[in-house]
């Protein structure tokens, strides 16, 4: 882990920490506004996977594409998603990333790859191997990236897209965050092996499984995976361990998995363990931290501020974007 | 609803008698079975199954894999053995992901067989929009269940319907879909006690009038309500008719009532080109047309997907309102 | 067909035709690539991609493996990252082995992303019964593909037709679906040479008539224009008018032609309930009411899977008989 | 392999031996009617992969269920279909298995198991499932066994089937028919591994390749399956090495596999071989086998015969069989 620690720099340290900070006071902040109904609609929060997407986004170009699920927001934060554009889109703001026509299940920004969130699991994983296509064909470095929950290797989408990635060699990455849980039920109770990496044998494509709440293996295994990918080698599956904080929507309770199995994984918090590094190896005190944690809170309620502030869609636009014309 | 109370009813939710019509059928049938996500482990995300898993056990009752083709096959397959499946696909938008499963196996087995399988099974699917759900969440998709032969098609509006619609369903030798609102969910009747049935193909008159029929299915029902109240303080009085089974249609009734009203109006939720609204439309014009005093109208969903904004969705959605306004046009021209 | 040969045309089967639009729009444009099972290897099944191979080598031409979802899925992803995309799915039935990419993803991602994405694609599906491939490979499944906002759908009956749809179609900044007819495969007219378009949403009088309008799709064009012939001898004109484009639907020129015959008949393969004709129906029944002589009539398939046996199948499908009989009641009452 | 044949009796390889016959003979004749145009339609011969079909289904009881492909028609002599019924079937009539309704494609016999060929590739995992679902629901220590062709395995729902069937510990045997193409493309360029039984790890069940042209071998395979599922204990993946005689479909030329290719595996024409162990066991003489050939031959004719004087199906009969009254 140190190793791997070592080949990062501070400031990719830094970055890595700062975005997860984000990622984490966005959804504490988007739960907040869900609770009080100021966001309607239902909103999958990524609190407790944030060292999954940064670890792998902080390996991305802003050229290279994602594919993401219903549990989105993190992925768009790691990728280069602003804040406010997020928070305008999860109030429907005329705003927002998606003019308030998406929400929490559909924000995008295609601009800098971001192919949306999507609602229908096992929905993105086609998509992803079409950009992946897309980049092999047009030459130019890039790759694509497919997040999918555990709960989605259960899909046959999924596998369709890893057979025809691994078949045409296309430059795709793979990453399962195996948060063991599907809605209510278990993973093992959804899907026959625990062990989602050894699927990546049925394509013949390497598959590791990866500390998901630490980010700087995370970033070490993703770094390996793209530049395998960008160098033409094709696709390789990551399952990255680990546990999303809060119940399958909002921050309510009624949560089906037990106390000692939160409180194991609330123990092992990605930002918790990240921040280790940074103080051990000198680059951020405690203190240091802190001051970043304050800054991101500020720009989180400036972005909720902006958010709200925002107009409404005009209903004169609800036909507008459904067709190119 | 007008119908007077059965004795031996109570008032129950929507929900809450599908529940019950499930549990009723499980006890007195032991091949019935239940299967979808979360059905057990959470009584589905609708809470339809809440209650059956303490009541009749992880065999009957069966949480699956995120994985509708497996589920849908599981049920075609369980069915052709002689089991009675009833499999939930939990959002009606989900039917794309095994809609080979439903269009090409379920719908066409007996018939590509001469006859020779029965496939006693139900799917529930839960449709509709007015919660920002979104694009993917909120699809009224009837319309393309009912062009397939092979399959038949019922939507509830009401608790007592969906009571007696489900235990029909279920104790029909076909695949036949139940398609829930989300926003009937929690709205009561009075239900009857034990054993009830609605028969599938018959449609319900919800409201008597005289000046124009309002075709009205699943929660338009309820808006359609609504606006007969307002319509009526202006002295014009609907006739409210919810074909309740879309497929088989219950044309007769439909037909009947035009030739009564001579003026039809057909409402639903789902977009409306391509909807359903057009199958009733085509099939009154066609059979009541010399009765018909003013061109037949529909009123469906504008043609987009279903927007996020709660501001953009209820301008998408079609309500009393808008009904009230098309009626207005029909009778008064 | 009655348009007069423009010059610089020759002789083409529908096939061909399509084969020759897809040719020109890749020498055009290197953004096209096409992919689908054995479009390389065989040059599709149906002949569609014969030559392409040799021509624009396996970087433009792409097998797949028998996974309809994930070749969907290498549109939608190719085509929102700037390429534009044909894909073949081979017979139209397969469409609902990928359905939710096509009516979730596909048809919803330019407007859930509130407008910030491009997908220029292309579908080639393959429709129509009449050679015993029997229920699940015969099917004209249209209404479904209509009744989502964000696709466009259309359906050439000629090979002019094909050619300029096809080359429209592939131009388009949307997804497209491309609905070929089997039986309209070998049929030949005079095709123009070079860029030819035709552009999408425009319907096409195939034939001019007095007594009643026949509005029909696809293959059926060619038995309404065989029924015209027949009907020409009982004294009996029909107007013919093929949509071409389903989605988005001309109807000013389908209204058009009703309140100049005042009769209409709406015709096409796929099952009459829940199909498009419903949707056409209730469009003029709408629109052109008052212009009206005769209840509009519609007519379709028989409400069952396509049957295998020939004498079954001559039975199910919609032929120029039934529809001049159609007329014939439709004129004389 | 001679071990595995001595667990077999006599009468066991002469039975497996006469259904081979007859599908070969059953597929000719076919293949013939097709290039008569007396069969209309679409035919997928099963000519080559006897041994498969034969080898599994000898292993089954009546009252177990199979799904079959769209190269079905030897799956269903294989389990005891008559063939009579089947090649009026195929010609339409109004006395085949299915009315007519159904042809090649379609072909069924749901009294013994049979549960359809299926035009749709992947159609039938699903549904297989659902079977050995009932036969775990009844306990009465039925399975269903899944035909599947190489390039099927890419598809979806194979893969939700498979990880089903594990999960739920289903009495479910996936036999994969890999005769190394689809259509017209190579195996190879379908899929991503050529080795289609170490598809079975992603779902914990056990895999194993067997030469599919011997139907010892591949009889040995299933009764080792189909016994572990009728003890609970799960579903298993049998991939056959195989090859079909004739093309994609019909018997026609335009053949895109290699001449050699196909040289290659006529010489392993699973007939021969079991002729070979019957007569190094002197159960039949060669004399014996050819009687067996001539027996099956006036079968097949007579059953051709019964289908061509069958009668069409009433057109009055177009809409009976929709739906169950
Ligand atoms: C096709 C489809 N089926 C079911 C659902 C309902 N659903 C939403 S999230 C979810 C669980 C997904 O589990 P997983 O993939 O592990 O992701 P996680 O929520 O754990 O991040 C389910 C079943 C859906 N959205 N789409
Ligand atoms: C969903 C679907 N996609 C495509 C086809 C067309 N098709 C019919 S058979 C076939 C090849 C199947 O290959 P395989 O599974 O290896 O079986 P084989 O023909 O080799 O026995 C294809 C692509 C189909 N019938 N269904
Ligand atoms: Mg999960
Ligand atoms: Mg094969």
């Amino acid at each position: 882990m140190v190793d791997q620690a070592e080949q990062l720099d501070s400031e990719q340290l830094l970055y890595m920490y700062r975005k997860m900070v984000t990622i984490r006071e966005f959804e504490e902040a988007a739960g907040r506004l869900a609770e009080q109904a100021r966001i309607p609609g239902a909103v999958h929060l990524y609190a407790g996977e944030e060292a999954v997407a940064v670890g792998v986004c902080a390996a991305l170009d802003p050229t290279d594409a994602i594919t993401s699920t219903h549990r989105g927001h993190g992925h768009c934060i790691a990728k280069g998603g602003d804040v406010k554009l997020m928070f305008a889109e999860l109030l429907g703001k005329a705003t927002g990333y998606n003019h308030g026509k998406g929400g929490s299940m559909h924000i995008a920004d295609v601009d800098i790859g971001i192919l949306g969130a999507n609602g229908i699991v096992g929905g993105g994983p086609p998509i992803a191997i079409g950009a992946a296509f897309a980049a092999k064909y047009q030459k130019n470095g890039g790759v694509a990236v497919c997040f999918s929950g555990d709960g989605s290797t259960n899909e046959g989408t999924w596998h369709e897209a890893m057979n025809m990635a691994a078949l045409m060699k296309l430059p795709a990455i793979f990453i399962v965050e195996n948060n063991h849980w599907g809605e209510y039920t278990r993973q093992e109770a959804q899907g026959a092996i625990p062990q989602l990496s050894l699927r990546a044998a049925s394509y013949g494509m390497p598959g590791i499984t990866v500390d998901g709440q630490d980010v700087v293996a995370v970033n070490a295994a993703a770094r390996e995976a793209i530049d395998r990918a960008r160098r033409g080698e094709g696709p390789s599956l990551i399952e990255c361990d680990t546990y999303r904080f809060y119940n399958h929507t909002g921050m309510s309770e009624g949560d089906a998995r037990p106390r000692e199995e939160r409180e194991h994984w609330r123990a092992r918090d990605p930002l918790t363990i990240l921040r280790g590094v940074l103080e051990q190896r000198a680059i951020l005190s405690g203190t240091g931290a802190d001051r970043v944690v304050d800054d991101v809170r500020k720009e989180i309620e400036e972005a909720v501020r902006f958010a709200e502030a925002s107009p409404e869609p005009d209903p004169a636009d609800l036909l507008t974007d459904v067709y190119t014309v | 609803m007008t119908t007077t109370a059965p004795t031996g009813t109570r008032e129950l939710s929507y929900l809450r008698a599908i529940n019950e019509a499930i549990m009723l059928e499980m006890e007195r049938d032991s091949s019935v079975f239940v299967a979808g996500i979360d059905l057990a482990a959470r009584g589905d995300v609708f809470g339809t199954t809440a209650g059956i898993l303490p009541k009749f056990g992880p065999e009957r009752i069966i949480d699956t894999p995120i994985s509708e083709n497996a589920i849908a096959g599981l049920a075609i397959g369980a069915a052709s053995r002689g089991l009675r499946p009833v499999v939930s696909l939990m959002f009606m938008d989900f039917i794309g992901v095994c809609f080979d499963q439903i269009m090409n196996q379920m719908a066409k087995m007996k018939y590509m067989f001469g006859g020779k399988v029965t496939l006693p099974l139900t799917v529930l699917v839960n449709a509709g929009a007015g919660s920002s759900m979104a694009a993917q969440h909120s699809q009224s998709l009837e319309a393309l269940l009912c062009h397939i032969p092979g399959l038949k098609v019922v939507m509830p509006s009401s608790a007592d319907d969906a009571k007696g619609l489900m235990t029909a369903a279920m104790r029909d030798n076909n695949p036949v879909f139940v398609v829930l609102h989300k926003r009937c969910a929690r709205l009561t009747t009075l239900v009857p006690e034990g054993e009830y049935i609605v028969p599938l193909g018959k449609a319900r008159v919800v409201r008597e009038g005289r000046d124009a029929t309002v075709i009205a299915t699943a929660y338009m029902v309820h808006e359609a309500m609504r606006a007969a109240e307002r319509l009526a303080e202006r002295g014009i009085e609907i006739e409210v008719v919810d074909p309740r089974t879309l497929s088989p249609l219950d044309t007769d009734t439909l037909v009947a009532s035009v030739q009564k009203t001579h003026r039809v109006l057909t409402v639903h939720e789902a977009v409306e080109f391509g909807g359903f609204g057009g199958e009733i439309t085509a099939q009154i014009a066609a059979k009541a047309f010399d009765y018909l005093d003013a061109p037949p109208m529909r009123l469906g969903a504008p043609f987009s997907p279903v927007p996020y904004s709660p501001v953009l969705e209820r301008e998408w959605l079609i309500n009393a309102d808008k009904i009230h306004d098309a009626v207005v046009s029909l009778v008064e021209g």
